[in-house]
């Protein structure tokens, strides 16, 4: 009949472009200090770029996908020359990026990529699954042998790095049958709820041992609540993310290690081979970000100090 | 005083009409949780008569009203039409019935239009299958709202100003005008004129008069004895959830009504 | 009765009175329609992409989901109430859709059904609710918000339904001789209820409860069963509208709709519905919509960040009511 | 008059009278009361964990500041009012009294005053809107809460303030003779408002104003400065609830309470509030708060999901208005 | 007709008075937008007396009032207080100026108590920096309600009900009773007797002669004309938003007042 769905594909081929570039960057939602470093790689990369300008807008919850297809939709509007962002949902995102291509507008993925993922269009992330379940082990590590119980705070249930990184938490877990779970409860990505659920479970359970939150509101209301319950040190903290105050719980000793991804080379990597295709018709290729563990010890190490700090004038992009 | 009220414990006090009463309710009790509103309340209303309802306030009179429209299914007793026991559970029931009612607290949606108000619940729809639909035939009930208006006399402006504009008067005879369009039987005023001016307050007596002499029944509820004895052929009186009295206007006074509501004269047996 | 009185609706008069009940109506979406109407030609100047078919058909697909909600939430407010609980019974409706699709193997159109379904049980339990159960819809709906959203988690384990095959998208991103077939939805939705709403009893009722509910009971009008009705077919409609939603992002988003309840009310509000019941009309909701979708897009075409979106809506909704407000005073005190 | 009339006021009749004032308020408080009884004692012996100190300690806290929010929304409400833009505004106040600390060095006791006075100007804000430019509550409120939100953002760049001194955490989680010093706040806090509502004629005005505005005005109050007054002093309650909240978690998060203003009307309505006005008790609105965050840890403690947490709660508020209704329909006709 | 009535062009018609009128309103315009409620009307109350407010529906009546009263601000025109000018643009002026008033649409608060609304707008407070604090002093209330109540023989019960909990009759006494306890010179009632039944209405009359009795000065807004001739000294008339006449009770008749009021008479000029 008359009605079919609207076919994203296009030929992909890009617009000459050697004159000022305008760039869209989307995170997946705008007000967390990791977004705020993928903005800073972005700026860096645009400026040492030069003539470069980057157009920071975002939903403000992750949960917003279809606030995200709307404004990805908006940007192809508007024909930016190029669209960095990150999929609130890889499923959803993916017909999103199919128009942008067949708008001949290229696509880079940062953070989180679509599901299917075209061939022209680049991922530079890390494995959020991967990492979490090395950050089980670190768990597991600093626990040592004997039983343990540990519990989850996650943050959205339903979206999907949530749902990643409680996978790869809990198949991390299986490998230690002498580590149970006793709780699993959300933040909603709001610090003061992290506090409350982390109390009530610490009320629960009052041997618990250990506690992986899986961002960084989780993980600031998790230490909150233990510090509060004066068991600072005595439960182990294993988190995620890099905000002032987790470093600062690093060094203090209440967080044990923090999973740390490379925002800012997300962002300048997004930026900067997006400007390279764009300028010098170089294909865009998928690069893996990488992943640091940081921990007390290795937290004043110069390679973890550029990741941890980063600045345009010394950027962790190597 | 004129003459001795019949008692209202004779129950079968007509065996002799030939015509049954269109309207009757008989040992109506009505509770509102521990508040005995009506306590065995009788009440008959025969063919083409106005009968007057009076009563203290908080005698039961609009209650009572109510139980013979429907808005409260009554707890005990019953109400004949034409004869027949029936049960009026809905107004939809009552109304099937003939019988349209003005209720103290006016009844009327502010934001529909005059037309609209005067259709509520009995939407003229368009003939065929988009009538079945539930297609309103909005331009015959502006004509048909404005004829009928005509007829009675009253004076509204355009049908379709929204209720909400008119004056407490306006509304007022709004209201007595749907009911007395779409009765058949009988028509219940409660407190029709207590907002009125004399004007229109002699208008809506007319319209009473005129509902008479086209064979209904009226229902008069009023605390304005020289009107009751004026318009009324016979006054029902509520004491205490009870009937009191029942009296024919041109035998009685004002004094005689008064004694009868107050429960100052002999007719007061069924004092609690 | 000094002024003006004249004997009722003589033929004269027919012409008229057709006109003032129109232009009566059409006050409370004049400054809607006027900022509206603003908005798009200063867009216009602004942006060099707005006034294009691409975007214009964009913005028309990305409005669709609200419209059709705001306009279910424009019939239960005429009736005095209110549905907060239409972000969840639409996500709810939504990831069912995508998981009788996934894993029972139903075509979009079955899908879409169970959706529609979904939403008229929720509307069926909101009726009920208020109805019979006799609790405010503020709180009526307010409970059915938190206990949809639950079912919502529960049903699919906090996990987004993926894997669906590309006709799901249909309703969502398909087009129909190049119109998004969800606006073609919107349309039909929007002049089907505008329709009830104003030429059958249905509609009548609907007004008759929201202006005086004892008043339509008295008058025979089945309020119960009148009132559940209403909020069954408002169900029915967010259930349409969580389907395409779904069908949008290709995918059953258990996060989906999210504060969705405040952003149809306010579309609703803003064209000229009265939250204290009796009053909007379905144009003036689709104006609203529109209104909010409008300031969106402009945002991003003139590059302003999310934030002073929130600021410039927030803005719009008092600066709406408040014209509003005034004209109305104006107008009912010329009489 | 028919049954029950007595000569008013007689001297013997003092005592009953005392009796029956009271005895009329607490039906809207004794469903939840009764709930909250129930709840407890049965987590009691579900949870070993749950009678100890230390979990009574935690769970005052953590409702702190929700019970004063919901007793700023309970005043409002008893205006035949509702604020929506609670949460933005604590947000708002959070995060500016955390950046005077940060930034400006200010003590933690004049960032309170900031996060204060943030709060009541806000409150003036609603209040302005809705008796000057005679906007309704709720879209006045709306408004402010979409504002609010986009100015908080504005505000921190979206990201949240950190680097706070230790001294920042003093509302939060400080003690005051081994009791968390957020919840002697809030007992000084209801006690304060509750004697305002039922002692003062601030009090007398705010319930006479929900329950007729117009005999408000003719009596002689000056209702638009009285109700400007009532929003203000909520919005100074939601100030300070943003600084406690704040300080709970010793930074200025530009993400909190997003629909907070769901749960505090919950609390209101569920300890016997009406959204028609007139009604409404502080001791109510504490067990309403209460109650939720009994479930919300009983549910911790018993290892049950978020997921049936949100269903349980949504059941409980149609239980407790339900039941309340219920009450009230029995008690009036008995009366 | 048994008098001439004085017209309303002659303003200065009283100029040998004694004692200037303790209410006068002169010229006394208001309108609602296109509608002119109030078309220059003129008002006198003199001490001592009862006036009888009358005129059809929409006549003006209660705009009057409600100018007299604070509530409406006059467009045009001024009002007199024992014969000095003064500003009403708040129902507080009119109360401190000793005007009380009971409006058509009862304005009282459901959910307080009868003490409280007999006390809204004036509580009793705590001596001392309590009461400046406004700490009420609800016992005193209470006491000094239920007296006030007993003194003017007004039927309710207990003082401490909510207002929601009375009918309809005693929440008129209610608000008569609030009028009259705090008038110091003019107590308006806007047809206070219209839903009341004979006895309650009776009482309400009792209330009025009482009050003037007692020195103050009422005026009584009613369409009941026997009413009106029955308590009334004086009755003026309004027509169109304009006084139409003005007459002594005691020298017309039920037939005069409609005459005057309806504008059948030669005392019709101000027809537009
Ligand atoms: N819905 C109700 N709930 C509780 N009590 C009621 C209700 N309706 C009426 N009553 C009570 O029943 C009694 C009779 O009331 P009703 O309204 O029938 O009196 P009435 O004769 O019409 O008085 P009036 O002349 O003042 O209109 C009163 O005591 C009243 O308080
Ligand atoms: N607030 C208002 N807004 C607009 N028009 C009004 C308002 N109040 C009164 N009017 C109009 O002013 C005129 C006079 O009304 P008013 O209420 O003073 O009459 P009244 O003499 O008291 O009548 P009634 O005997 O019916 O009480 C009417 O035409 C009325 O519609
Ligand atoms: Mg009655
Ligand atoms: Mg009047």
């Amino acid at each position: 009949g008359g009605v079919e769905v609207r076919d994203g594909g296009g030929d992909g081929a890009t617009k000459d472009a050697s004159g000022p570039l305008k760039l869209a960057v989307v995170p997946k939602a705008v007000g967390a200090d990791y977004w705020n470093t993928v903005k800073a790689g972005a700026e860096c990369a645009a400026q040492r770029a030069g003539d470069v300008t980057v157009q920071w807008d975002g939903v403000t919850a992750e949960t917003d996908v279809e606030g995200q297809v709307n404004l990805i939709q908006n940007f192809v509007t508007k024909k930016v020359d190029g669209i960095v962002y990150a999929a609130t949902d890889s499923s959803a995102l993916a017909p999103a990026t199919d128009k942008a291509l067949a708008a001949n507008i290229p696509v880079a993925m940062i953070d989180s990529g679509t599901s299917p993922q075209p061939s022209n269009v680049p991922l530079y992330a890390t494995d959020n699954r991967a990492s979490a379940v090395e950050a089980a082990k670190l768990l597991a590590t600093e626990l040592g042998p004997g039983n343990h119980e540990v519990a989850l705070v996650e943050f959205q249930p339903g979206s999907q790095t949530n749902t990643e990184r409680v996978d790869g938490f809990k198949a991390g877990l299986a490998q230690y049958p002498n580590l149970k779970l006793v709780g699993q409860q959300p933040s909603k990505s709001d610090v003061n709820e992290a506090r409350r659920v982390t109390e009530n479970i610490l009320t629960a359970n009052p041997k618990l041992a250990g506690i992986f939150a899986a961002n960084e509101p989780s993980v600031l209301g998790a230490a909150q609540a233990i510090q509060a319950a004066g068991k600072s040190g005595k439960v182990v903290i294993i988190g995620w993310d890099a905000a002032p105050d987790e470093i600062a719980g690093v060094r203090s000793g209440q967080i044990s290690a923090l999973v740390v991804q490379n925002p800012f080379k997300m962002g300048y990597f997004g930026v900067d081979k997006m400007v390279k295709h764009l300028r010098d018709k170089a294909p865009l290729a998928s690069a893996d970000t990488g992943v640091t563990f940081v921990t007390k010890e290795n937290i004043d190490s110069a390679e973890i100090k550029a990741v941890l700090e980063p600045s345009c004038a010394n950027p962790p992009v190597q | 005083m004129g003459t001795i009220p019949t008692e209202t414990a004779d129950r079968d006090q007509h065996p002799t009409d030939a015509e049954p009463p269109v309207l009757e309710a008989r040992g109506i009790v009505k509770r509102f949780g521990h508040v005995e509103a009506l306590r065995g309340a009788d009440f008959t209303v025969r063919r083409g008569e106005v009968v007057a309802l009076i009563g203290d306030n908080g005698a039961g009179k609009s209650t009572l009203i109510k139980t013979l429209s429907g808005v409260h299914p009554p707890d005990e007793g019953e109400i004949r039409v034409g004869g027949r026991p029936v049960q009026f559970s809905t107004p939809v029931d009552a109304r099937r019935a003939g019988v349209e009612t003005v209720y103290q607290d006016l009844a009327v949606a502010d934001d529909l239009s005059v037309a609209a108000n005067l259709y509520l619940g009995r939407e003229i729809l368009r003939s065929g299958p988009l009538g079945r639909l539930g297609l309103l035939d909005k331009r015959a009930m502006r004509q048909g709202a404005a004829a009928a208006l005509d007829e009675l006399g009253v004076r509204i402006p355009r049908v379709t100003t929204p209720i909400a504009m008119l004056s407490g008067g306006q509304r007022q005879c709004v209201a007595v005008a749907r009911a007395i369009i779409w009765a058949t039987n009988v028509v219940i005023l409660d407190e029709p004129t207590a907002a009125l001016g004399v004007v229109q307050t002699g208008r809506v007596l007319d319209v009473v008069r005129r509902a008479r002499d086209a064979g209904m029944s009226v229902v008069l509820v009023s605390h304005n004895m020289p009107q009751v004895l004026e318009i009324a052929d016979r006054v029902e009186v509520l004491r205490l959830g009870r009937r009191a009295a029942q009296l024919r206007a041109d035998e009685v006074t004002t004094d005689d009504l008064v004694a009868a509501m107050t429960g100052s004269t002999s007719t007061d047996r069924d004092e609690r | 009765m000094s002024s003006v009185e004249a004997t009722a609706g003589t033929q004269r008069g027919e012409l008229s009175d057709w006109l003032r009940e129109r232009v009566s109506h059409a006050v409370s979406e004049f400054t809607a329609a006027t900022a509206l109407v603003v908005l798009f030609i200063a867009l216009t100047f602004a942006s060099p992409y707005f006034l294009t078919a691409d975007n214009l058909f964009n913005i028309g697909a990305q409005t669709a989901v609200i419209a059709i909600i705001a306009t279910a939430q424009t019939m239960v407010i005429i009736t005095k109430g209110i549905d907060l609980s239409v972000g969840s019974v639409a996500a709810l409706a939504g990831v069912l859709g995508a998981m009788v699709v996934r894993d029972l193997g139903f075509s979009v159109w079955a899908a879409t059904a169970v959706a529609i379904g979904v939403g008229a049980l929720a509307g069926l339990l909101n009726g009920l609710l208020v109805t019979v159960a006799r609790i405010p819809p503020f709180i009526a709906t307010l409970g059915t918000m938190s206990v949809g959203r639950g079912l919502v988690f529960i049903i699919t384990g906090a996990v987004g339904v993926y894997g669906l095959p590309r006709s799901f998208q249909l309703l969502g991103n398909g087009e129909i001789l190049g119109i998004p077939f969800a606006v073609v939805i919107t349309v039909l939705v929007a002049v089907g209820v505008a329709f009830l709403l104003s030429q059958t009893r249905f509609g009548q009722y609907t007004y008759a409860m929201g202006s005086n509910l004892e008043a339509a009971r008295r008058s025979g009008v089945r309020v119960g069963r009148h009132l559940t009705g209403v909020y069954v077919l408002a169900g029915v409609l967010v259930g349409l509208g969580g389907m395409i939603a779904a069908s949008r992002v290709n995918s059953g988003q258990p996060n989906y709709g999210i504060s969705l309840e405040l952003d149809v009310i306010a579309a609703a509000v803003i064209g000229g519905a009265s939250l204290f019941g009796g009053q909007g009309r379905i144009v003036g909701t689709i104006i609203g919509a529109f209104l909010i979708a409008l300031v969106r897009n402009g945002a991003v075409l003139l590059d302003i960040s999310i934030h002073y979106q929130q600021v410039i809506v927030g803005v719009i909704i008092w600066a709406a009511v408040y014209f509003d407000q005034y004209r109305r005073r104006r107008l009912e005190s010329r009489g």
